[in-house]
């Protein structure tokens, strides 16, 4: 089915964002900052909309016997309680603040932690999967960064820490970072345009 | 030993803690509760956020209290959220389109223009500063140190970026392959590549090993309560 | 209104105008660009699913649409349309999870439309698009227990992502299925080059709808990168150097 | 029986199935909306008023589709056919002056035209203008599209998967080019017949006659034709007939009889039913996407430069036939769009015999083995002199037949009787002795009653196996993979899985044990480092230059999982916040940051006794990324307005006279995300004039953000848990930093020598399981 007046809106809204972006302090501007401001507005409903979501994947993963079920009770029962009790007494309140300390803190820590032993084995099985130059160099720039981060507890091996180290972030991986980033935002650059020209349509438009 | 809410907090995240790294042994089940905890108290959190900091302060109260203007400006978020709010039924979802595009549409900007001039400009002005020799000099650097680093910081911004090219032309075999020139650069564009992410990953590993030191840490706080 | 601000608005429109150009240009063959391995074998992987009767997955990271990031996720919106409509034929439908809630309608409607377009219309169930948390570890903690239930054998991470994508490629490893995965974030991207076997850097992401022939202008995209790269290069080199001779 | 491959799994399946029997990938898309057209059309040509007005309905709708397009989309359009005209228009060997009487050329060109759109549709490439539905904005394609509402809308509706939005809409617009044309060889047939046209078929038939079937073909028409009565408006309808069952079109078997036109199609289809598939195989091999690198191979030749000037002028003048609404891009009628109707029906036979030798092959090639594609070809090449046969023979050339000399073994066969004058024959039952001819005698040669009717030669079978080195290393190859399937293989994966389990596990008992003891030890050891990066002094500088009861603004933006890294990150710089005594206010672009912030100041800074409302105010969440930002530069107090326990922001103690950003006397950023922070510099960095931006960041977004710091547009990096360590040391006044040292130095100690003893035996293992099997090989 033809969308044509999502296409319009998408392309229109989309343009008057983009020439505020560029034309400060003319009256685009002042339209941007609104519409900027409707989009947050939007993705708080967004919100919502993706906790029903959540809250219904679960629902009928129960309703199905899928795999897994059973643990889906556990998440929309604290679900529930989280969403309820926060929007009747505000996420500040002191037992939602309990609630996401004992809980999302330590799991969220704990996850960035065993992260610790992934990374490890992911570069000792690296040059299982890839060997070539460039991972050899990846590694030994990892490991001699690691090197230089912090001393031995038996003494600071001379240079690492103060020259080599330093050398190797400031100059070769600056200029890397640079030319991703540059890259990154070429791909930035075409995607967007792209839907401003109405020739991607992710909205449903077909 | 009292049941204070530090002692609960500690109690519950020594617990979900253990139950996390089990994780490294192999998915169980225990693991998996604590998972499923972790993304509904979460995500209730964040929606309880996104209505008291997000929609009651900047769509229901001005609506209820501001000016006639602003209460008239607001009617269309208002509409729009409405008919976002239809995504919801499978039935009714076609009707959250239209806020959908505007959505899309606001991002592509944003993201546009954030490219332009939060990266490609600020990026492209210090790359060309790079052999700014003056200038270092006015902070203390030797001019030939600037001037080598500056240069090996250009070749690396080039050599990178040539890296992505994309165009090539077709081999026999069905592949295609790219000028020998520019493969040539892409190599060297490779190992900068190498280099910045050997770096982010040491980054990523400190960030990594720090959070296990603090995990550790807080068993210590635990028992220090018992 | 600076000069700054406008040189950006006219190379914006300069960029646009040669996207349009390129876009509706036939040529007597379709431009051909380098191969990505990541690419190439997605097409195999993804057949192999279908015939395997298992799903693809794909996981679109977790930018919300009002920053920069919200380009990879387009980027990634671009080929889950794609890889919805080559596997509309699988009795396993694709499932796609995001960490954002916009960008998970949005992959609603991907698939909707992608279905519809297909002649599937039917098939579209929209708890093929979901939210599987709302921060970015809990998003990458519910995806991962989807990735082990759902009988994955393909895994597509491409989006916006930070260190958390760690614990999806390892997910992904422990479960012997295949990845695709690119971030814009460096710090993921490093992790995926310490992760896979064929990494995909930096601007490779933005390439996946035309490697995976979503259109001309995901073609023509890749041609204006290759021409703003290289006015890039002779901008930095030259400037560079009038500026090393005092002249700029 | 002929196969289709299926396009997605590209298996062959039998050609009267609609889903291919392996995947259930849809084999003809097409075919639905085809078969509406077909019957009616092809019926006994009986009715060919209907077809007549179908096809009218078609042209008056491409006309009016061309009303409402904008010439810039009509020249897209137009630029979108060249390729198919002009190589169909090409002929393959010229052989000028075989037929010079205009009359019969022009029937014959208008004969042949009927033929062409199936051609043109067969042959037109992927990418094309069928590309510009799929590719052009909703808003540039609508129009376009809107012709191929009825009744070619369904066309599209019914592709399935495999053919992308985009083939279908390649197929769709193809379809909707030929209709366009189909009013053209109507409006040339009700005229009376111009010069120009008779100039116009002659050429393009003697260019057309070097191809020997299509000299055959002219030949075979009769001698008195009736242009009028050659039912102009019937080519289409073949064409779709050929279309829908790919008919290649010199197989269709031409017409006998001057009005065959109308009538053959059904005949044509039916009877060579079977090597229908081939087109459309054809078409779904182009559409079935193929691998990235390898972009559809044209099928024919963009060549714009080389579209013949006759062809063009021919376009032009008959644009003028065609009762089609004045279109802004008309004038421009060299261009394809206008070639392709009848102008380049003539070498369609040629073009599309030429297919399954040349093009098709090369298509093949590439998806599948060589010794597969080479027997294909072989199969073909032998099938054409039997396709050659099938075709009536002229005329002229019976007349030169000379008497056939036989054999000496089938001279040798001969009876007796039949040699020896006077001797009866003798018939031996149903078979029937030859009287005259070379044959005479001879008994049963030729096959009688409905043997006859069979057009086909008898394939010549050897006894022995005539296999080609090709099909026998082909052969050889499918017999290694067969029994390979059927050996028994060694399971390793269990092994290889138990091994890496294994290993991740020694990996995480190192880590776990190492960093364990040295926390639960509490040990301190490790000395500091000997010297700090500068940019922890200029951090503390920046802080110290504080007075006391400034407002500063502190960004909590990381997410909980990186608090561990970050809160021992931050703690220093707070504290030493704190000890200056300013006021803080604390904002988050995360949802979750302003209870990671109480938690941090409850954690690490309760000491210094700050109360919320008094010395420090939560502002909460700022919602909306980097617009969020700028919007909160551009107006704080407009973006946040209250508290995040819904007290009036602004009126509060700690902000008592700030309302703008550079009111704060610093902006001290701590987020675990590079880009954050980018946005922070980039979107608030200009609204904070003189006041100084200091951020706490982890150890990740170190190496993106130091070239700010060198920029001088942060005055102050403090980074991971060593910035930390520095600033407490130089600081005086240990933390978190400290407490962690130890651990840290020895988790990454542990790490180090992890790396390294792994990475060299990863590269060992590597390196021996390369040489293995070159060793295997050798």
């Amino acid at each position: 089915m033809r969308k044509p007046l999502a296409t319009a809106i998408a392309i229109a809204i989309g343009l008057i964002v983009l020439l505020g972006y560029f034309l400060p302090g003319t009256l685009l501007f002042e339209i941007r900052l609104e519409l900027v401001h409707w989009a947050v507005i939007l993705t708080g409903v967004a919100v919502l909309v993706g906790v029903f979501n959540l809250f219904s994947v679960h629902v009928e993963k129960i309703r199905n016997r899928q795999k897994g079920n059973v643990y889906s009770l556990f998440l929309i029962a604290t679900l529930l309680f989280s969403f309820l009790f926060g929007l009747a007494f505000g996420p500040d309140h002191v037992t939602i603040r309990l609630l996401f300390e004992a809980v999302v803190i330590p799991v969220e820590a704990s996850l960035m932690a065993i992260l610790a032993v992934t990374l490890i084995y992911a570069s000792i099985r690296l040059l299982r999967k890839r060997l070539d130059l460039m991972t050899v160099i990846f590694l030994a720039t990892a490991f001699l960064v690691l090197l230089g981060t912090a001393p031995f507890p038996f003494g600071e091996i001379p240079i690492l820490g103060s020259l080599i180290r330093p050398m190797i972030v400031n100059v070769p991986a600056v200029a890397g970072a640079r030319g991703i980033m540059l890259g990154v935002a070429l791909g930035t650059l075409t995607t967007g345009l792209r839907i401003l020209l109405g020739a991607d349509r992710p909205y449903g438009s077909n | 030993m009292s049941l204070s809410p530090a002692f609960i907090s500690g109690f519950l995240g020594f617990i979900l803690t253990l139950l996390v790294f089990s994780y490294v042994l192999g998915d169980n089940p225990l693991f998996r509760i604590t998972i499923y905890i972790f993304v509904g108290v979460s995500a209730g959190y964040v929606a309880a956020v996104a209505w008291h900091q997000v929609l009651w302060p900047n769509l229901f109260l001005p609506l209820i209290t501001g000016s006639m203007a602003e209460r008239l400006l607001l009617l269309i978020p208002l509409i729009l959220s409405i008919l976002l709010l239809m995504k919801i039924s499978p039935s009714l979802s076609k009707l959250g389109t239209v806020p959908m595009a505007f959505l899309v549409g606001v991002g592509a900007a944003v993201a546009v223009g954030g490219a332009v001039m939060g990266t490609i400009f600020p990026q492209l002005r210090a790359s060309i500063n790079m052999l700014d020799v003056n200038a270092a000099a006015l902070q203390g650097i030797h001019p030939a140190e600037q001037l080598i680093e500056g240069s090996i910081i250009l070749v690396g911004i080039t050599s990178t970026l040539i890296y992505f090219h994309f165009g090539a032309k077709p081999v026999p075999g069905g592949s295609a392959q790219r000028h020998k020139i520019i493969e040539g650069i892409a190599l060297l564009g490779r190992v900068f590549i190498a280099i910045t992410f050997g770096v982010l990953f040491a980054g990523v590993y400190s960030a990594a090993m720090t959070a296990l030191i603090e995990r550790l840490n807080s068993f210590l706080t635990f028992f220090a309560l018992l | 209104m600076n000069w700054v601000s406008i040189t950006g608005l006219i190379f914006v429109l300069l960029s646009a105008g040669i996207l349009i150009s390129l876009s509706l240009w036939r040529r007597k063959k379709p431009p051909t660009f380098r191969d990505i391995p990541a690419y190439t074998f997605l097409d195999k992987e993804i057949g192999l699913a279908i015939e395997d009767g298992t799903r693809v997955h794909s996981s679109l990271g977790r930018s919300s649409l009002l920053e920069p990031g919200s380009a990879a996720s387009f980027a990634a919106l671009g080929l889950l349309r794609r890889i919805s409509e080559l596997t509309s034929v699988s009795d396993q439908p694709p499932i796609a999870t995001s960490g954002d809630a916009a960008l998970a309608v949005l992959t609603q409607d991907v698939f909707q439309s992608a279905y519809q377009t297909a002649g599937a219309g039917e098939q579209y169930r929209p708890s093929t698009g979901r939210v599987t948390g709302l921060t970015p570890f809990s998003y990458a903690a519910g995806s991962l227990t989807a990735m082990r239930d759902e009988n994955i054998s393909v895994n597509i991470l491409l989006g916006s992502f930070g260190v958390e994508v760690g614990l999806l490629t390892d997910t992904a490893e422990r479960e012997n299925s295949f990845i695709l995965a690119a971030a814009d974030g460096l710090p993921a991207q490093a992790i995926l080059y310490a992760s896979l076997q064929d990494p995909l850097i930096g601007e490779e992401l933005y390439a996946a709808g035309a490697y995976v022939q979503a259109g001309q202008p995901h073609a023509a995209s890749l041609q204006v990168q290759d021409i703003l790269r290289w006015v890039f290069v002779v901008l930095i080199m030259s400037g560079a150097v009038l500026r090393l001779i005092g002249l700029l | 029986m002929s196969s289709v491959h299926c396009p997605l799994c590209g298996k062959p399946n039998p050609e009267e199935l609609e889903e291919c029997q392996f995947c259930q990938a849809r084999l003809k898309p097409i075919m639905a909306p085809m078969e509406l057209l077909v019957p009616e059309s092809t019926e006994g040509g009986g009715s060919p008023e209907k077809v007549q007005d179908l096809l009218a309905g078609l042209a008056a709708q491409a006309g009016e589709d061309e009303e409402v397009i904008p010439d810039w989309l009509a020249d897209l359009r137009m630029e979108s056919s060249p390729d198919k005209g002009v190589a169909n228009a090409t002929p393959k060997s010229p052989e000028p002056g075989k037929e010079e009487d205009w009359l019969t050329a022009l029937r014959d060109g208008s004969d042949l035209t009927a033929e062409s759109p199936a051609a043109r549709i067969s042959e037109s490439k992927p990418g094309v203008t069928g590309e510009l539905g799929g590719v052009l904005p909703e808003w540039l394609t609508d129009l376009h599209e809107e012709s191929a509402k009825e009744p070619f809308q369904p066309v599209v509706g019914d592709l399935t998967d495999w053919q992308t939005d985009e083939a279908a809409k390649e197929i769709s617009s193809d379809l909707i080019a030929s209709t366009e044309d189909y009013k053209k060889p109507a409006s040339s047939s009700n005229a009376d017949i111009p010069e120009w046209l008779a100039k116009f078929t002659a050429e393009q038939t003697s260019k057309e006659a070097k191809n020997q079937e299509a000299a055959q073909i002219e030949s075979t028409i009769p001698a008195e034709p009736s242009i009028e009565g050659s039912e102009p408006m019937e080519p289409p309808v073949l064409t779709m007939t050929g279309i829908h069952y790919g008919i290649p079109v010199q197989d269709g078997g031409l017409p006998k009889e001057p009005t065959a036109p109308a009538e053959n199609p059904p005949e044509s289809t039916t009877s060579e039913g079977e090597k229908t598939s081939d087109l459309l195989s054809d078409l779904d091999k182009e559409t079935a996407g193929p691998s990235p690198e390898k972009p559809p191979e044209t099928l024919v030749e963009d060549t714009s430069a080389e579209i013949p000037e006759w062809l063009s002028s021919l376009s032009t003048v008959d644009r003028g036939f065609v009762e089609t609404s004045p279109e802004p891009g008309a004038e421009k009628s060299a261009s394809p769009l206008e070639t392709l109707p009848s102008s380049s029906t003539p070498a369609l036979i040629p073009d599309d015999e030429a297919l399954p030798g040349a093009d098709v092959d090369e298509l093949l090639s590439k998806e599948m083995p060589d010794w597969l594609s080479s027997v294909g070809t072989e199969e073909r090449e032998q099938e054409k002199p039997t396709e050659g046969a099938e075709i009536p023979l002229p005329p002229e050339q019976d007349e030169s037949l000379t008497p056939a000399e036989l054999p000496s073994w089938v001279q040798a066969m001969r009876p007796l009787e039949a040699v020896i004058p006077g001797l009866p024959l003798k018939e031996d039952g149903e078979k029937i002795l030859e009287k005259e001819g070379p044959l005479a005698g001879l008994v049963g040669i030729l096959p009688t009653g409905p043997a006859l009717d069979s057009t086909r030669k008898p394939q010549p079978y050897g006894i022995k196996l005539q296999v080609s080195q090709i099909q026998r290393e082909g052969a050889a190859l499918l017999e290694t993979m067969l029994a390979s399937e059927s050996e028994p293989r060694p399971i390793t994966a269990p092994t290889m899985e138990l091994s890496k389990r294994v290993l991740r596990w020694a990996v995480a008992g190192i880590l776990f044990v190492v960093v364990g003891v040295s926390t639960f030890t509490r040990t301190r050891i490790t000395p500091m480092a000997g010297s700090y990066p500068p940019q922890v002094g200029a951090a503390k500088d920046v802080i110290n230059a504080l007075s006391a009861s400034d407002p500063v603004l502190l960004v909590f933006d990381y997410q909980p999982g990186l608090s561990g890294e970050l809160d021992a990150a931050a703690a220093p710089v707070v504290d030493h916040l704190m000890l200056r005594g300013v006021h803080l206010a604390i904002l988050s672009t995360s949802p979750t940051g302003p209870v990671l912030a109480e938690r941090f100041l409850q954690k690490t800074q309760s000491a210094h006794g700050y109360q919320r409302g008094g010395q420090y105010v939560n502002l909460g969440y700022l919602p909306g990324g980097a617009a969020g930002i700028l919007n909160f530069a551009l107006n704080p107090t407009n973006a946040i307005r209250m508290t995040v326990d819904g007290q009036p922001a602004w009126k509060s103690q700690p902000l008592q006279g700030v309302h703008l950003l550079s009111d704060f006397a610093a902006l001290i950023i701590l987020t675990d995300n590079a880009e954050t922070g980018r946005s922070w510099i980039e979107q608030a960095g200009t609204f904070l004039r003189s006041s100084p931006m200091v951020m706490v960041v982890s150890a990740q977004s170190e190496p993106l953000l130091l070239p700010y710091y060198e920029s001088d547009q942060v005055k102050g990096l403090v980074s991971g848990l060593v910035g930390a360590a520095a600033y407490e040391y130089i600081n005086g006044r240990p933390a978190l930093g400290y407490q962690y040292w130890d651990s840290f130095s020895i988790g990454l100690l542990a790490a180090e020598i992890i790396i390294l003893v792994g990475g060299l035996w990863g590269l060992r293992t590597s390196i021996r399981s390369r040489r293995k099997p070159e060793v295997d090989n050798g």
